[in-house]
């Protein structure tokens, strides 16, 4: 079979092969819709990685908040969002992580490609 | 016969939820975006809807991995918002519709469409936000709401095509139903944008104007893109455009705008707001 | 590419997994319906697929009418049984597939199919009573599994033409699949019965006798017939036919039958078991 | 719109209308899958159904074994099964408890349209 994926620049397709990759970091993201298991995470991150079954490389990335890597290893943005939900980012500190730009950086890129408001 | 009024566009983000709860619509951010809805608020309180069908996506409340339908369609007396993780308000519930409901299910597995039949589900921000924006302070128990969910996260997803013909197969039913309701539809979400990967941040306003060009005059143009090329042209979540062509695939026939907005960037996004009348 | 090597039918029923349990088989009332697999048996033995495609119904364990789909397919790397509340012992795990399973997701979208799709499902008497015919004392570990659950349940059901068409597709993406591995594909419940009503207890021994037999010769003369035909003719749950139709679609060509058994009443139906082979 | 139900006799079309008005009962007879469910609702039948929302109709079907009845209310076979079994029926009973006929009376009409086996 081809392998297509990736074929647009700095886009990690969440496809099939990804979603049975990521299972297990995309279940441990679902339940931080749940407050208590927000509070469960914080109280030992390593542990509620390990409860959930994460991988080392996962378990990894989310110990050091890396989001790049999060969806390397079959991370979903949907998830990976309540994730950063819960380290209290927004989805431009969300972006600006991912592209190496400050928020302030990230807000100006998306300026810039704007219109209406201030843009005319 | 139950009678489709119109078709409303509108954006659906988080952000726009915790701006009205936080009273920032007339802020200089904001104040753009939100000049877009007072005329549509008019033509609702005017017209008073019975139904509202919500096209819209669920981004992780709901619709887990585990079991995550293609289509789904609600046929509950109530939904429920909950804790999406991120902290925007919970708003109260959503007042449902069983008959129409049924009737859509039946027509849509009379004509060859495999949806997920919902009668307990919550719905996220894809379905709140735009019920808080046509009726501010949450005045929206009143209509009857039927959620159209529509799978815009894990590839595959419904091809822009299909979108449009459920769409269409869902007008029909509503043609079809022994009623003299009045029902809008919404399409939300979009249009261009992506929040992940090194490419986060993309927005493309000329794409979002011919998408809104196209909507009005020659939808079936759109779904001739697919999934693939819409992630490339609009961003990975661009794909939400879907929702947009399944609620114009209701309208039927032809349409024209009776309003328009787009303001770009709204957090991360191209955020348009149409209102679309039968011709 | 991967191949379809035959199919089979077969009842599910949890009377079935008790007698099995209990050790039953040789029993009168037993040993006509189970002197039906030996045969089977043997030619899985000799012909060792590598994956069973196995067409199912959910009875309550898993798909609640919260959220039911039409159509669901495993893509899991393995699915649990459990209790489903009246005495059936549970069986290990089955062991999933992920990479077929994918592909024929993304065949199915691609054609215009909305399934569900399943990461994290349990498997009921449905699937799991199959399983343990074919494989007594459990040996079916070996075998990779895909489940496709239909719904038999509320109706709109889908149609059997629809259901049918779902198992051409399917078919047709085994055969686009780059792999060398066998393939065979279970049509699993039925024959007529019926549990519910004043009527619960009908049998229609000679609408199950025409079944096996257009099954084999002329599959969509039996998808002429609307589930609300099915209901009539073959009782309330002789709807379950559908996963028949879906198996006999993924055959494709002509098949031709080398093994038969019928036996009725089985518990309260009429149990049919079938080998076919792609002519 | 025409009403086509019940056209078959003695069969009780479940469908989204009947899915509707069933609702609460068939979510506790799924709950039945759980054998704790089992017992609490063995404990307190009356407490177990109020705390499913069951209509006074629901009810008194469950609290009665009318199994016609909780058909009526909406109740879905394949959930009701699930009661039939906490109750020790198998469906063969549940058949004779419908049809107004013992269980052998219910096995005799299931082979009296039998075929193989001692059937021929
Ligand atoms: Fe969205
Ligand atoms: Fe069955």
């Amino acid at each position: 079979m081809t392998d297509d994926k990736n074929k647009t620049w700095g886009t990690i397709k969440f496809d099939g092969p990804m979603a049975t990759k990521g299972y297990a970091l995309n279940k441990m993201c679902y339940s931080f819709n749940n407050a208590e298991a927000r509070e469960e995470f914080k109280q030992d991150e390593a542990a509620y990685c390990d409860k959930f079954g994460l991988t080392p490389e996962q378990k990894e990335a989310v110990i050091n908040r890396d989001i790049l890597a999060m969806e390397r290893e079959g991370g979903s943005i949907y998830y990976l969002a309540k994730f950063a939900g819960l380290l209290g980012l927004n989805v431009q500190d969300v972006g600006g992580l991912q592209t190496g730009r400050t928020t302030e950086e990230f807000q100006a890129y998306l300026d810039s490609q704007g219109r209406g408001k201030n843009n005319g | 016969m139950a009678k489709i009024i119109g078709g409303i566009t509108t954006s659906h983000i988080p952000a726009i939820g915790i701006a009205m709860d936080r009273g920032l619509e007339d802020t200089p951010y904001w104040k753009d975006f939100f000049a877009g809805y007072p005329p549509i608020r008019e033509w609702l309180g005017e017209q008073k809807p019975d139904i509202a069908i919500v096209f819209y996506n669920d981004h992780g409340l709901e619709m887990f991995l585990d079991k995550k339908p293609t289509f789904a369609i609600g046929c509950a007396p109530s939904y429920d918002n909950a804790d999406e993780g991120w902290g925007i308000a919970t708003i109260p519930p959503v007042t449902g519709e069983t008959e129409l409901s049924w009737h859509i299910v039946n027509e849509l597995i009379e004509h060859d469409f495999d949806p997920t039949v919902c009668q307990d589900i919550k719905v996220d921000h894809g379905l709140t936000v735009p019920l808080s924006l046509m009726y501010p302070g949450h005045n929206y128990q009143h209509m009857k709401v039927i959620p159209v969910c529509i799978n815009c996260e894990r590839h595959p997803m419904p091809k822009p095509s299909r979108c449009y013909a459920l769409g269409q197969a869902i007008g029909k039913a509503v043609e079809s139903f022994d009623s003299d309701q009045k029902v809008v539809v919404f399409g939300t979400g979009g249009l261009s944008h992506q929040l992940d990967g090194e490419r986060a941040g993309i927005i493309n306003a000329d794409f979002d104007e011919e998408c809104m060009n196209k909507l009005v005059s020659d939808p079936e143009a759109l779904t001739r893109y697919s999934n693939d090329e819409l992630v490339e042209i609009a961003g990975a979540q661009g794909v939400e455009l879907n929702m947009w062509l399944a609620m114009r695939g209701c309208m039927l026939g032809k349409v024209r705008e009776v309003h328009r907005n787009y303001v770009a960037p709204i957090s991360n996004t191209g955020a348009g707001t149409q209102l679309l009348l039968n011709e």
